[in-house]
């Protein structure tokens, strides 16, 4: 027993709702256990309660109105009744955890670098120097480029994929004996997340870290971990070794799910014809030319910097692009390359600092009608303070509508259409999983019928159903209304699965771009084809020989 | 499938009847007994202040009347009597130099206290709120002539102005309107720099940019966005304005733009009172005592309002307990 | 940066210079004639008379006006009887009363003033800020419980009262100090501070209830967002939650308040000015004021219209090193 | 009058010590700073203080306890003034050894310097006398102006005479020789408006520190000051350090617990209010080092016979007799600080205080009487009228006092309307001729003690002022009133003045132009080092000049 470093036995837990004694059951009796240096993938439905499991593990919901049953024990330690004092010695110690909210998780006001000292200097009586010194060294390994200036910064001047980092850097600065990870690489690109989960099966191997890998991403999953466990509503449905469970499910949901998982390979599904290629060179003669139709949005030589002197980074640097009604861009490319930051010039919540913006032809100044944008946020794009019905029904209350019933009405089949219960119309947005968040902010992009919409990694926190499920309801709607989508993800299968043409970004620049299955199947720019190589695959055992392959040598 | 953009029929029975953020804030609120506490005391305090002259009269007392013959002329005109000259008559006692009764000068004094007070701090807020946000959020131009305009008014002495205000408001103007307006048009510099503070920290966040994409005014989002995060300190520091405001209707009471005596009024008790402390206590303690109770009541009503506000307190799942803390 | 403060000293001109306007409007028509005020209870009409004209004020408003413009960019002259006194540029003028040079009077009485302002504001910076981070990190208990009841006895006891209180109690009972009278900084400093210290305490322990009231549920406020949850997680300590993450969330209102609080109180903490006899701005300005003493009233409101206004500045700034997502304008 | 005086502290109650002796610092703690510190600017009142240990005048106050110190003596000069036979011209001659702080000697063109220099526009804030009563005074503009040129009703035939010459005989032109525009300022000195920083002393003390504005001044003695020709000042302590902007509240309460230097603490400015009455009460020696005085003043109801229904004297007599003094006095304080009044004058001999009790309405009113005047006025059914008031709370012209005039007529069926005015807006309605309210509360003070200066302000009908500020509320132009002042005026037997002043505030009385309420009593705390406490009813303070610290 003693030697099980997780040892989770028939846990139960109720969030309380609304009035007094109501409650929602997130995780009806799972049990599992792990031992040390072992990895437990848990993979299922978004919302079926994985988060939920991964906070139990540190203790997070004691106190806090939330009832909890059955017995949860981390490397000894009982959870449910060590003190105050034992709590915090297993948090971030013992037992580590990388929250799924990664850009809402730093604190706003102190340096990164600053704030993942604190953690060390909490556990390990260093002097502030030295926990700094440490604070870079991981920062660098998680592959912060250039650690010791990007730690002085602060969160809000770090991209998704940075912050994402630095999380995990943190997790990793006290050498924990488990890491519980939860989506820890949702907002990386494949490169650097193959990078980390090297990282992390590099850990295991030298360190006997014990991995607990909460993810959607089967391929993540089949590459990283041992032993898997597929959850839905609350229970576990299925547990097993990866490759058994990866290739004989025994569960029609597991079935329904690997059935799912998008192909990078796959044959694309047919898409409504467009012309294609539209490459930046030629946008001019389109758009100038022979009565052809005008892009919805066009961009010129946009470059965007940020800070000043020694502090100045340019995010994006001369990019040109256009994207016309009805057709889908998809942006891929290095995490911190520009995508969010040119995804904000294009709906005009930027300002470039020079080059133009044209929306359907027109100069945009200010705010442009008709855009919207997803957030690659969830969290800090949904308003604490309000339902998310209200967050959704908002933008049709700011285009004028007056029928609260047909705006109540409107919200709730959006939200249905995303895969959310109609029941969740007055529910804030902590009280939803990661998935639902995000899927209330495609929903609330989807409302006022937009003639564009950026997509900043819109499904990257979703199992691959509910994907399916919205990928199809985005390409429905873009049919029906003639949306111009741009589609920003680092997830190559979905991409391909849903863009019309494909632009590569690396350190703010396009480096390659034209119609998606010509990119696919015949990269150009090596880029590109570094990025297809390391797209994980299904198979547990190729992983390991790819691994082997990277790390191996050295 | 198309159907999605077309109204759908609500899903039956997905909906708890009610079950609006208002109704949640209330639910919540109605959580809070201390909350409730003070609100029934406020309350309480309103009712007493309304039936003023239904209680004079139960107590059989005129608050302007002097009684010459329960003070102690020769002693300064200290009621006679212990505590401050307690009898059946006068339940609380008089007020030394004059005799008048306490008990109702207190009941009458409240409905100007509290109208002042209630009054100014609405209008102060109100006031103060739409400069702060209109100082952050308004174009360059006009944000900066908002801060200049704030930055005016913290600058001009309440004093000078409340002079300049008995020479232009005609005297037959009901004065406890016109403290109301005067504190509260006057006053209101203090929250809108926080409002503006705050504003300009919030404006930034990812909630306000998708309020602004979807084609929300302006005016929109300062009201569904940003005024539910503002609410914390703004009503913290409306809490805090009640007796701040109480006192300055006391001083401008002094300088002739207050109520017209012999109405009274707590501040007004208070400062005539401050050199009684020792030699009538009762008299300092029983404007005081209230003052003291109308500001917890406040405050905590404040309190407990700013908490049901916030739906993520509802659940405590972030902010944790001291039950966390020492389990 | 060069433009931050460029603007602002644009932005502070004109608030100076609405604020006179405004200051000579309210005493156009703010009852007391200045005269009659200057010259004595029962000076007979010709007396009146000659020194209406002496103080000039047989002008036009407007006249007056652009008079003490002219004064404020080029001095003035002023006939003083024996000699002709000259006040140089920026000249305030002449007090109606004594004939004082307004810009001497103002430079004699800031020091006084802003001592007073300066220690009332450390004070409600640490004990208000203090006691609000300690409410915030003992919420639900009884520490708390009596720091509320504390708090709110303090602001709802008018500041008259506390400071009198305080005054009997330790001055005259305990006579663990003599009764203060003011002493510059510049004589003895340590007198300086023995003889502030009630005076502070007054003040600070009267402001501090609003600052501590204010970082009390700014914190607690901030306790609720994910950063928190983060740093919970890791293991570090309530305190150190409180203390270093949730009570950013307080800093803005904070820096803001004490801007518009730290402004106004260089216009004299009037009350406190006077029971402790600090020769302040307060009661030069209240007695500008009962006298109509329209260059004193003038010169003190620019006074605090000064202090407001650079208050202001330095709160932004403030606020754009602590949380750079704001930019300063 | 019922005037006794003075507990003394220090003397008679057997404190250590006995009989006051030099030395030692006296503190004065004040509330007003002394801003004006300028012998021209000081109004009479103003000069009995601190400014009268720097500046000797010509003649000056007798300091004596009581109503003995209501007597004028000789200061600078060897008497009181030598009047021509029908008092237009006043003559003075110096004593020997008089000299200046510096050493150089006074002399009496000095004198005639000072007064002329009041006339300043620049320098103005004093009474009005000098410019009503010396020749050519009126049209005089001070030295400073039209090349120097000096006020020829004012002659100094050598440095030790000077004479003075009146437009009208002024038997009372002695008390006016007592004010600090008496005091010689050596025209070498002169600096204008700043003179008052550093006045050049002619008295014991000099000044040694004038900061913020008379905020801190420190007294040193002068060591040119002569005993020898001064009988007035004793000048027992060495230095005299005086803190002023301080509040009310904390003066008394400084000199309650007399610790340290408070010890030795006066105050010149700080009266006792009710409730620091009320809790002394029962402590006895705090109680023993209470002075009480009486200073010549009077508050009361006043009317506008031009205003309806107040032309009707019917309705003056009404509410004269409905007021309820009792209630006033309480409001004013209680009776330890103010005293019910009937009279005009104040009940000094002094002012020739003649008793009169023209419409008694006992000590709560006598509303039976007053309704039945009232009826006979033609209201049977009551009046409404308004009463204008301060809203200071200043319990003088303020709203308590003001309700209970209210409370008081309206048992008599007189429903009274308070209007209340922010000080100076009272102030300016009060004293404005053309506007002045139909019945509102007033005070008047005597500028020295004698009938004089405190009936003619108020029923002399040439003293009406139509374009400044007027005192005579009344308005009252009676042929036969204006001939008695100025018959009186010829009288230079103060005495025999003093009985026609009190016949003549009688007579007045009559006609219920007014309504005497009260008259105020002056109590202050001395510090328990304190000796030889001096009260006179002249100023009703103590005298800073007698007091000493060992
Ligand atoms: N504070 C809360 N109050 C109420 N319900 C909650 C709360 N937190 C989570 N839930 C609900 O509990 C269920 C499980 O949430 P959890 O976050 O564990 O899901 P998840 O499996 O991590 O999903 P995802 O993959 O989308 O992150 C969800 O249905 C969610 O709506
Ligand atoms: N407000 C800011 N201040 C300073 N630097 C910023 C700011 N926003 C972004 N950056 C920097 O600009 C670069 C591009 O950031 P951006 O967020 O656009 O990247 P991204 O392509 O979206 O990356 P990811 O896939 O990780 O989200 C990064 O180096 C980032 O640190
Ligand atoms: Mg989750
Ligand atoms: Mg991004």
């Amino acid at each position: 027993m003693s030697d099980l470093l997780v040892d989770v036995r028939d846990l139960v837990v109720d969030f309380p709702v609304g009035g007094p004694g109501a409650y929602v059951r997130a995780v009806d009796g799972v049990s599992f256990t792990m031992g040390p240096g072992h990895a437990l993938g848990i993979v299922g439905e978004s919302g079926s309660g994985k988060s939920t499991v991964a906070a139990a593990l540190l203790g997070l919901h004691r106190g806090t109105g939330t009832r909890l049953g059955g017995t949860v024990r981390v490397a000894g330690t009982d959870v449910g009744g060590a003190s105050a004092a034992e709590l915090r010695r297993l948090r971030g110690a013992t037992a580590a955890m990388v929250f799924q909210d990664p850009l809402s998780s730093l604190d706003p006001y102190y340096a990164v670098g600053d704030q993942i000292a604190e953690v060390y200097r909490v556990h390990a009586a260093v002097s502030r120097r030295a926990a700094r010194a440490r604070a870079v060294s991981v920062l660098d390994r998680v592959g912060i480029p250039d650690a010791v200036r990007r730690s002085r910064a602060r969160p809000h001047e770090f991209s998704g994929g940075m912050r994402q980092r630095a999380l995990i850097a943190m997790a990793l600065v006290c050498e924990p004996r488990l890491l519980i990870a939860d989506e820890p690489t949702t907002a990386l690109d494949v490169t650097v997340q193959a990078q980390i989960l090297d990282l992390l099966h590099g850990l295991r191997r030298e360190e006997g870290l014990g991995l607990l890998l909460v993810t959607h991403d089967v391929g993540v999953a089949a590459e990283s971990v041992d032993e898997l466990l597929v959850m839905r509503d609350g229970h576990a449905v299925e547990r097993g070794p990866v490759a058994e469970v990866l290739a004989g499910p025994a569960d029609p949901y597991t079935r329904a799910l690997l059935a799912a998982v998008p192909r990078l390979d796959a044959p694309r599904k047919p898409r409504p014809s467009r012309e294609t290629a539209t490459t930046a060179a030629g946008v001019a003669g389109v758009a100038g030319g022979d009565g052809a139709e005008v892009p919805v949005v066009e961009a010129l030589g946009l470059r965007r910097e940020f800070g000043r002197g020694k502090r100045r980074v340019t995010a994006v640097g001369g990019v040109s692009l256009a994207v016309r009604a009805g057709e889908t861009l998809g942006v891929v490319g290095e995490s911190g390359s520009g995508k969010s930051t040119l995804g904000r010039m294009l709906v005009g919540l930027l300002e470039p600092s020079s080059g133009r913006v044209r929306h359907a032809g027109d100069e945009a100044r200010g705010i442009p009608a008709g855009v919207q944008m997803v957030f690659q946020d969830p969290v800090s794009s949904l308003n604490p303070r309000r339902s998310v019905g209200e967050s959704i029904a908002d933008p049709l209350r700011a285009a004028g509508e007056r029928d609260e019933a047909a705006i109540r009405a409107r919200a709730l089949a959006l939200l249905e259409r995303v895969g959310l219960e109609p029941g969740h119309y007055d529910r804030y947005p902590h009280e939803f999983s990661g998935g639902q968040r995000q899927r209330v902010g495609i929903a609330r992009a989807l409302a006022p019928r937009p003639r564009l919409i950026v997509c900043d990694e819109p499904v990257s926190a979703l199992d691959v159903t509910t994907q399916a499920q919205v990928t199809a309801l985005l390409a429905e709607l873009q049919q029906e209304l003639g949306i111009a989508l741009v589609f920003i993800a680092h997830d190559l299968a979905v991409v391909r699965q849903v863009s019309d043409r494909v632009a590569v970004m690396r350190s703010g620049e396009i480096v390659e771009e034209g119609p998606v299955d010509e990119v696919y199947d015949r990269p150009a720019h090596p880029y590109t084809r570094q990025l297809l190589d390391a797209v994980p695959v299904l198979d547990p055992e190729l992983a390991a020989a790819r691994r082997h392959r990277a790390v191996g040598p050295s | 499938m198309t159907v999605l953009l077309e109204p759908a029929a609500p899903a039956p029975g997905a909906l708890a009847p009610g079950a609006g953020p208002a109704p949640r804030a209330w639910r919540r609120l109605r959580r809070r007994p201390a909350a409730l506490l003070a609100g029934g005391a406020l309350a309480l305090l309103v009712l007493l202040a309304l039936a003023a002259p239904l209680l004079a009269q139960l107590s059989g007392q005129d608050p302007n009347a002097y009684h010459d013959d329960l003070v102690d002329s020769a002693r300064g005109g200290v009621p006679l009597g212990s505590f401050g000259g307690i009898s059946g008559d006068h339940w609380l006692g008089v007020e030394p130099g004059t005799g008048r009764d306490l008990f109702t000068r207190l009941l009458y004094g409240a409905r100007v206290s509290l109208l002042v007070a209630l009054g100014a701090t609405v209008l102060q807020v109100l006031l103060g709120v739409v400069a702060g946000l209109t100082a952050a959020l308004g174009n360059r131009l006009l944000g900066r002539l908002i801060a200049r305009v704030t930055d005016v008014m913290i600058a001009l002495p309440l004093l000078v102005l409340a002079i300049a205000l008995t020479a232009v408001v005609p005297p037959d103007f009901p004065r406890p309107l016109l403290l109301v307006l005067a504190i509260g048009i006057l006053d209101w510099g203090g929250v809108a720099r926080m409002v503006r503070a705050q504003t300009l920290s919030l404006r930034g966040l990812d909630f306000v940019e998708a309020a602004r994409l979807s084609g929300n005014s302006t005016l929109r989002i300062a009201r569904r966005e940003l005024l539910p995060s503002l609410a914390a300190p703004v009503i913290t520091l409306a809490a805090l304005k009640v007796p701040t405001n109480m006192v300055i209707e006391a001083s401008l009471s002094f300088l002739g733009v207050g109520v017209k005596p012999p109405t009274p009024s707590w501040g007004q008790m208070l400062s005539g009172a401050q050199t009684w402390f020792r030699a009538d206590p009762a008299y300092v303690l029983l404007p005081a005592g209230l003052l003291f109770v109308t500001v917890l009541a406040f405050t905590v009503l404040g309190d407990g309002v700013r908490t049901a506000l916030d739906p993520r307190a509802g659940s405590r799942l972030r902010v944790g307990t001291r039950k966390e803390r020492t389990a | 940066m060069t433009r931050f403060v460029l603007g602002r000293l644009g932005g502070a001109l004109l608030v100076l210079l609405v604020l006179s306007l405004a200051v000579y409007a309210l005493f156009y028509v703010a009852p007391g004639d200045p005269a009659r005020l200057a010259c004595g209870e029962r000076c007979n009409p010709a007396q009146i008379a000659q020194v209406r004209e002496q103080l000039g004020l047989n002008d036009s408003v407007v006249v007056q006006y652009l008079h003490f413009l002219q004064g404020l960019l080029a001095g003035r002259d002023y006939s003083g009887g024996a000699a002709v006194l000259h006040c140089d540029a920026p000249c305030l003028g002449f007090s109606y009363q004594n004939d004082r040079q307004v810009t001497e009077l103002l430079l004699e009485r800031l020091p006084a003033t802003f001592s007073l302002a300066l220690g009332a504001l450390v004070i409600w910076l640490v004990v208000g800020v203090g006691t609000g981070l300690l409410s915030a990190l003992r919420r639900g208990g009884a520490t708390e419980r009596v720091l509320t009841v504390l708090t709110l006895a303090a602001t709802g006891t008018p500041v008259f009262i506390l400071g009198l209180l305080l005054l009997m109690a330790v001055c005259a009972y305990l006579q663990w100090l003599p009764f203060p009278t003011y002493v510059p900084f510049g004589e003895d400093a340590e007198q300086w501070a023995w003889n502030l210290l009630l005076p502070w305490i007054t003040l600070g322990v009267f402001e501090s209830a609003k600052y501590a009231r204010i970082t009390r549920s700014s914190t607690l406020e901030t306790l609720a967002e994910d950063h928190i949850r983060t740093f919970r997680a890791y293991g570090v300590g309530e305190r150190a939650l409180v203390t270093r993450h949730a009570v950013r969330g307080a800093v803005a209102p904070v820096i803001a308040l004490s801007a518009v609080d730290f402004g106004t109180m260089i216009g004299g903490a009037v009350l406190t000015e006077s029971l402790f006899g600090i020769p302040g701005l307060g009661k030069t300005l209240i007695d500008g004021v009962r006298v109509v003493d329209l260059p004193v009233v003038v010169g003190v409101v620019l006074a605090i219209g000064t202090a407001v206004v650079i208050a202001g500045a330095v709160a932004d700034l403030l606020y754009a090193v602590a949380d750079r997502r704001v930019t300063l304008s | 009058g019922p005037k006794g005086g003075t507990e003394k502290a220090g003397s008679g109650s057997g404190a250590p010590g006995g009989a006051p002796r030099e030395g030692g610092t006296l503190t004065v703690l004040n509330a007003e700073p002394q801003s004006d510190f300028d012998p021209a600017r000081l109004y009479t009142s103003g000069g009995g203080n601190v400014p009268s240990l720097v500046f000797r005048t010509l003649t000056t106050r007798n300091r004596e306890d009581g109503a003995a110190g209501t007597k004028v003596v000789p200061d600078l000069a060897t008497d009181t003034g030598k009047a021509n036979a029908d008092a237009t011209e006043w003559t003075y001659t110096l004593k020997d050894g008089l000299k200046y702080e510096d050493g150089t000697p006074i002399t009496t063109a000095d004198i005639k310097y000072g007064i002329e220099r009041s006339f300043a526009a620049e320098l103005s804030g004093g009474a009005p006398y000098l410019r009503d009563w010396l020749v050519g005074g009126e049209s005089y503009e001070g030295p400073y102006k039209n090349g120097g040129k000096g006020l020829d009703s004012i002659v100094v035939p050598d440095e030790k005479t000077i004479t003075f010459k009146l437009r009208k005989p002024e038997g009372e032109f002695p008390f006016l020789a007592t004010q600090t525009q008496f005091a010689p300022v050596p025209k070498a000195k002169d600096t204008g408006v700043t003179y008052e920083e550093h006045p050049v002393s002619s008295g014991p003390y000099k000044v040694v520190k004038n900061e913020g504005d008379g905020e801190h001044l420190t007294l040193e003695r002068n060591e040119h000051w002569d005993p020898k020709t001064d009988e007035e000042r004793k000048a027992y302590p060495d230095k005299i350090d005086v803190r002023s902007g301080l509040d009310v509240a904390v003066i008394n309460q400084r000199l309650s617990t007399s610790s340290g230097a408070d010890a030795a603490a006066i105050t010149t400015d700080t009266n006792l209010g009710p409730a620091e009455l009320a809790q002394i009460g029962g402590d006895k020696q705090l109680a023993a080092r209470v002075g009480t005085g009486h200073f010549g003043y009077t508050n009361y109801l006043a009317f506008n016979p031009k205003v309806a229904p107040f032309d009707n004297p019917k309705v003056r007599q009404a509410i004269s007799y409905a007021v309820n003094r009792t209630s006033v006095v309480n409001a004013a304080g209680g009776s330890a600080l103010a005293e019910p009044a009937t009279t005009f004058l104040p009940e000094q001999e002094a002012f020739g205080f003649t008793k009169y009790d023209h419409f008694p309405a006992g000590a709560t009113g006598d509303a039976a009487k007053a309704r039945e005047l009232l009826k006979e006025a033609g209201f049977p059914d009551g009046i409404s009228i308004t009463l204008t008031h301060n809203t200071a709370q200043n319990r003088q012209t303020g709203p308590e006092i003001a309700t209970a005039v209210q409370q008081a007529l309206a048992a008599a069926g007189i429903t009274v309307k308070l209007e209340g005015l922010e000080n100076n807006a009272f102030n300016e309605r009060r004293w404005d001729a053309k506007n002045t309210p139909g019945f509102f509360l007033s005070r008047w003070g005597a500028d020295w003690p004698s009938g004089g200066p405190f009936l003619a302000p108020i029923f002399d009908g040439r003293q009406i002022v139509t374009n400044g500020s007027n005192y005579n509320h009344a308005q009252l132009d009676d042929q036969a009133v204006n001939t008695e002042i100025d018959e009186i005026a010829k009288l230079t037997d103060l005495a025999a003045a003093g009985k026609r002043w009190g016949a003549l505030d009688k007579k007045i009385g009559e006609q219920a132009l007014d309504v005497p309420l009260f008259h105020p009593v002056y109590k202050r705390l001395v510090g328990k080092d304190v000796k030889n406490v001096v009260i006179s009813d002249w100023t009703g303070v103590l005298d800073i000049s007698q007091v000493s610290v060992k």
